[in-house]
């Protein structure tokens, strides 16, 4: 069901997932927002696809924590001591704020991400009004980039029968490096010239309106949705408007 | 149908010292297979996409006398509405995929889309050429998952759909196995029966024989000569453009084996055949068709 | 004299589709051309010869020593692989450089390395571009830059794959020319290929591949001879063979001077 | 012939399809540095290559495509990481027009240069992304020794994400310059804005 939302509802999503929190101005609408963001996903049966994510920023949270939690500027009140290292309540909190920050950003982004093509992602912004030659751009990446990790392995097969070593010391390895990128980098600036030109010969630069094989398909769960999630964002400036003339 | 006519064509290309086309002339009709031969750098490709476009409005470049298709000339026209009346096919087949689509289908369709074409006409389209080209069943595949062959008909589909009026063929099957050029030719035969002008550039001299009303054979940018197949290859002094006749047209050459009606040697299997076959039997005589 | 021997060798990327199924062969000092459709194996199978990949099932003996016990960069000494696309190998901006890199590589020194180089670069005429950038030539010249840059590293066996593709006339001509030379200097040459008259005229071999097995192999001219395993390959024999079969003769030529002279001996006259 | 402003928005097709192109050497890069296991991250050889041989507007378009594509597959946090990759981009394609980037040494100064724009761009966004820190491993002990030393939290923070993006930057930059001059100029010549085409007649 996740997946069938149009992208457009889940781009929405992102926005308030992260403004309404940002209103509001309490740790606990962002944690809420993180709860509302795992349960899409573990509808949508993708919640496991998110590890990769949370692994890699989740290294950068876990330092964050420990040198803000020792050397924060604010830090007066001592939370515990490991050994001889005292760690600050302030300094824990700041870093409880970004480490909640930051994976509410990741769930959000990810529900988008992992339920929607990207071909179909960049589809729906060109019938939103991104020109045509950016989505070009934009979805040509994705099929791009295992193309040339594909070249990448026939150079390397090229070089190694030359007799190169691409293994052992940190020299050896430098010295591998441009026989490696250098025709990875020549091969694909080189295949621009003949792509442009298969481009142009098929309208590419036609200045006619483009039209579309795939229409766009919005349901009804698109319209509720979308409801939700702007009476949120509605309700949370009205709680910020009554803070504020308090 | 349109008539292509080139007059004077010159071009040199850009930081270029040298003309890439030099003072070429000639006039393609309407439903004409003509085959472009000569060596490397001899300005074949370069006269090819001259007849597109892209030449000169891609490359820049310096450019002089012009080229018509029908009514249109090329070098005042943009590449983005010449394509609807002359579409072209390159060498590599790996580059021509536009890489922004995931499915053989929406491959036809970019070209399509591009032209504004409502959904139901692109759909119609696009089935009659996949179809053509006997590649409707790999529709849902992705283009880079195709064989070269495949791929190279997905990318001369992707033309038909576009209804150009001429199609120019740039070396189309030089990086394709056996059967792949196989499959190739025998979808550009059956554009030709459909009334498409066919230009081909083409190293296999047996099948420009074979295929084309007449040959243009091109040498340091200029047009040595546009006849029949039968004279160009007769000429004693392909050696010095660097080609050679089709295997056919050299061993009659050596055996001095002449088709008597025309004046000049055999340059396909079937005539070849009659004629070798003919003399040894002594039967009866050769048959005129 | 350099032998390699395949004995009983299978391979696959994947369990499900096996690549090559069980290949026995001896190759030796004669000129072998190896044809094929795409997806036979033919180019799985150089890899093999080269250590690139290594065998699931079976091995490889190159003067009877087993390659399995031979790094990537011991069998380059002996054996040099030109591949189809020369744009996956060149890095300089240089020619000369780009040629010496291998030499250097299989542990020349610099003198030796450029002499060898030269002399690569003579035999494939492109001796007075030595300070050219290998990027400013066409496609042709830099797959003849390609296989300079393997002939420097002086090895027993050269491989190419797909000499002829891009080549015109003239080009084809200089490739056949360099096997020869290549077979004269005593080394063993093996030429993937589709360009069937280009076997004919230069190969006293061929193997035929198909669907991961060797499907014939023999003298060149037997193998062409053999018309039904032929289409069952999807191959078409040399276009004077052709002719041959078509107007039914029970020998089978390969090129245009032979037919000629067959016929001419038969004392036929033409009118 | 008159040069055309380096801010021409009219993009040709060959510059358009340079930028995919591009990304995906920023990918490559990265995946080299890290299979061979170097201490740089070389993510930005593209972006710095399109710009030099596209312009600015090139370059920013490939910094920005190239973090919302990461941002879409890899990490969300780096769409907003998209603002350093169009300083980078912008800048190199600056230097590039004034002719700053035809020498090795060039080079160098231009990835000081760019260097320091990716810092003063990213730095407020560590700060409020991270409380300051880059995530790798130099720059955060830099920054904790700063922190300890009761250093003003953007001076530490700037120093941290210095110290990590000058050896980057200089060597993505030569890199580029590398390739740059190993392009042919025929290639080249496609991606300017500004060429006419001369009559013959």
């Amino acid at each position: 069901m996740i997946h069938k939302l149009d992208p457009n509802s889940k781009i929405i999503y992102i926005f308030v997932a992260n403004i309404a929190p940002a209103l509001i101005g309490a740790r606990m609408a962002t944690a809420s927002f993180i709860l509302i963001s795992i349960v899409i996903l573990t509808i949508g049966k993708v919640l496991h696809k998110t590890a990769p994510m949370l692994e890699f920023s989740g290294l950068i949270l876990l330092t964050v924590a420990i040198i803000q939690g020792i050397f924060h500027q604010g830090n007066t009140t001592v939370a515990f001591a490991l050994g001889s290292v005292v760690f600050y309540k302030e300094g824990l909190m700041f870093a409880l704020g970004i480490a909640l920050n930051v994976i509410n950003i990741l769930m959000s982004f990810s529900i988008l991400v992992l339920t929607t093509k990207p071909s179909d992602m960049v589809e729906t912004f060109v019938h939103m009004g991104l020109s045509p030659r950016l989505g070009y751009v934009m979805s040509s990446v994705f099929q791009i980039i295992p193309q040339m990790t594909k070249t990448m392995a026939t150079i390397t097969d090229a070089q190694r029968s030359r007799g190169m070593e691409t293994e052992g010391k940190l020299k050896t390895r430098i010295k591998a490096f441009f026989p490696l990128i250098s025709p990875v980098v020549m091969n694909s600036l080189i295949s621009t010239k003949e792509r442009a030109i298969a481009l142009e010969v098929r309208g590419f630069g036609s200045k006619q309106k483009k039209t579309f094989l795939n229409d766009l398909q919005k349901t009804r769960y698109d319209d509720i949705f979308r409801f939700v999630l702007i009476l949120i964002l509605i309700l949370s400036i009205f709680w910020r408007v009554l803070i504020w003339l308090k | 149908m349109a008539k292509i006519v080139a007059e004077h064509l010159k071009y040199k290309y850009p930081l270029s010292e040298k003309l890439a086309l030099y003072d070429i002339s000639f006039t393609i009709e309407p439903g004409e297979f003509i085959g472009i031969i000569g060596e490397n750098n001899a300005g074949k490709s370069t006269l090819c996409q001259a007849m597109v476009g892209i030449v000169p409005n891609f490359y820049k470049g310096a450019y002089g006398g012009k080229v018509l298709i029908g009514d249109m000339e090329i070098a005042k026209s943009n590449i983005s509405d010449i394509c609807k009346k002359v579409g072209i096919v390159f060498q590599n087949p790996f580059n021509q995929v536009t890489g922004c689509k995931l499915t053989v289908y929406e491959e036809v369709a970019f070209g399509l889309e591009n032209m504004g074409l409502p959904r139901s006409e692109m759909i119609d389209r696009i089935d009659y050429s996949l179809k053509l080209l006997d590649i409707y069943k790999y529709k849902d595949r992705n283009p880079f998952d195709l064989s070269g062959g495949q791929m190279q008909r997905m990318a001369i589909a992707s033309i038909i759909a576009m209804r150009p009026e001429v199609i120019i063929l740039d070396e189309p099957t030089s990086q394709l196995d056996p059967q792949g050029s196989e499959e190739v030719f025998r979808a550009v035969q059956n554009l030709s029966r459909e009334g498409i002008t066919i230009i081909m550039v083409e190293h296999k001299m047996e099948k420009i024989a074979e295929y084309s009303d007449r040959v243009m054979l091109l040498h340091e940018g200029k047009l040595i000569a546009f006849e029949t197949p039968e004279k160009i290859f007769s000429r004693d002094d392909l050696d010095c453009y660097g080609v050679t006749a089709p295997a056919y047209t050299r061993i009659c050459k050596s055996l001095g084996i002449k088709n008597k009606k025309t004046g000049f040697y055999p340059v396909t299997l079937e005539e070849t055949k009659s004629l070798i076959g003919f003399s040894e039997k002594e039967r009866c005589p050769y048959d005129q068709n | 004299m350099t032998r390699i021997e395949v004995q009983e060798m299978h391979f696959s990327y994947t369990e499900q589709e096996p690549i090559l199924k069980g290949i026995n062969i001896t190759l030796d000092e004669r000129s072998t051309a190896i044809i094929g459709q795409n997806g036979a194996g033919k180019t799985t199978f150089v890899k093999l010869l080269k250590g690139l990949l290594r065998p699931m099932q079976g091995k490889i003996l190159f003067d009877g020593k087993d390659i399995a016990c031979m790094t990537v960069a011991q069998i380059a000494k002996h054996i040099g692989l030109v591949f189809q696309n020369p744009n996956d190998q060149i890095f300089k901006n240089n020619i000369l450089d780009e040629v010496m890199f291998g030499p250097i590589n299989i542990g020349m020194d610099e003198q030796e390395a450029k002499r060898h180089s030269q002399n690569a670069l003579a035999m494939v005429g492109l001796s007075d571009c030595e300070d050219k950038n290998p990027y400013d030539m066409g496609l042709s010249e830099r797959k003849l830059i390609a296989i300079a840059s393997v002939l420097a590293m002086d090895t027993d066996v050269v491989i190419f794959d797909e000499p002829t593709i891009a080549q015109d006339y003239r080009g084809i001509e200089k490739i056949k020319k360099i096997i020869r030379t290549l077979k004269a200097e005593g080394k063993m040459v093996l030429t993937i290929t589709h360009d069937m008259d280009f076997v004919a005229d230069c190969f006293e071999r061929t193997i035929v591949f198909a669907k991961g097995k060797i499907l014939l192999d023999g003298q060149t001219d037997k193998v062409f001879s053999k018309k039904e395993e032929l289409s069952q390959a999807y191959l078409e024999p040399p276009h004077v063979t052709q002719l041959c079969n078509s107007l039914g003769y029970d020998k089978v030529f390969l090129r245009v001077e032979d037919f000629v002279s067959y016929v001419k001996s038969k004392g036929i006259e033409n009118k | 012939m008159k040069r055309t402003s380096m801010w021409s928005f009219n993009l040709n097709t060959a510059s358009l399809v340079l930028i995919p192109a591009a990304v995906g050497i920023n990918y490559i890069g990265k995946l080299f540095a890290g299979a061979l296991k170097l201490p740089l991250w070389l993510d930005s050889i593209g972006t710095i290559l399109a710009a030099c041989l596209a312009g600015p507007i090139v370059g920013a378009i490939c910094g920005a495509i190239n973090n919302i594509i990461y941002g879409f597959t890899l990490d969300p946090v780096s769409f907003i990481y998209a603002v350093t990759s169009i300083g980078i981009g912008v800048a190199a394609g600056i230097l590039a027009y004034k002719g700053r980037i035809k020498t090795a040494v060039g080079a160098i100064l231009s990835g000081l240069v760019i260097a320091l724009v990716a810092t003063v761009i990213s730095t407020p966004i560590n700060i409020g992304m991270y409380g300051g820190q880059t995530g790798n491993l130099w720059g955060d002990a830099l920054f904790t020794w700063c922190t300890a030393s009761h250093f003003p939290m953007w001076l530490a923070s700037g120093l941290d994400e210095l110290v990590v993006d000058i050896p980057d930057k200089v060597a993505s930059v030569l890199i580029a310059f590398g390739i740059y001059k190993a392009l042919p100029k025929n290639l080249t010549v496609l991606y300017k804005n500004d060429q006419k085409i001369e009559r013959l007649d």
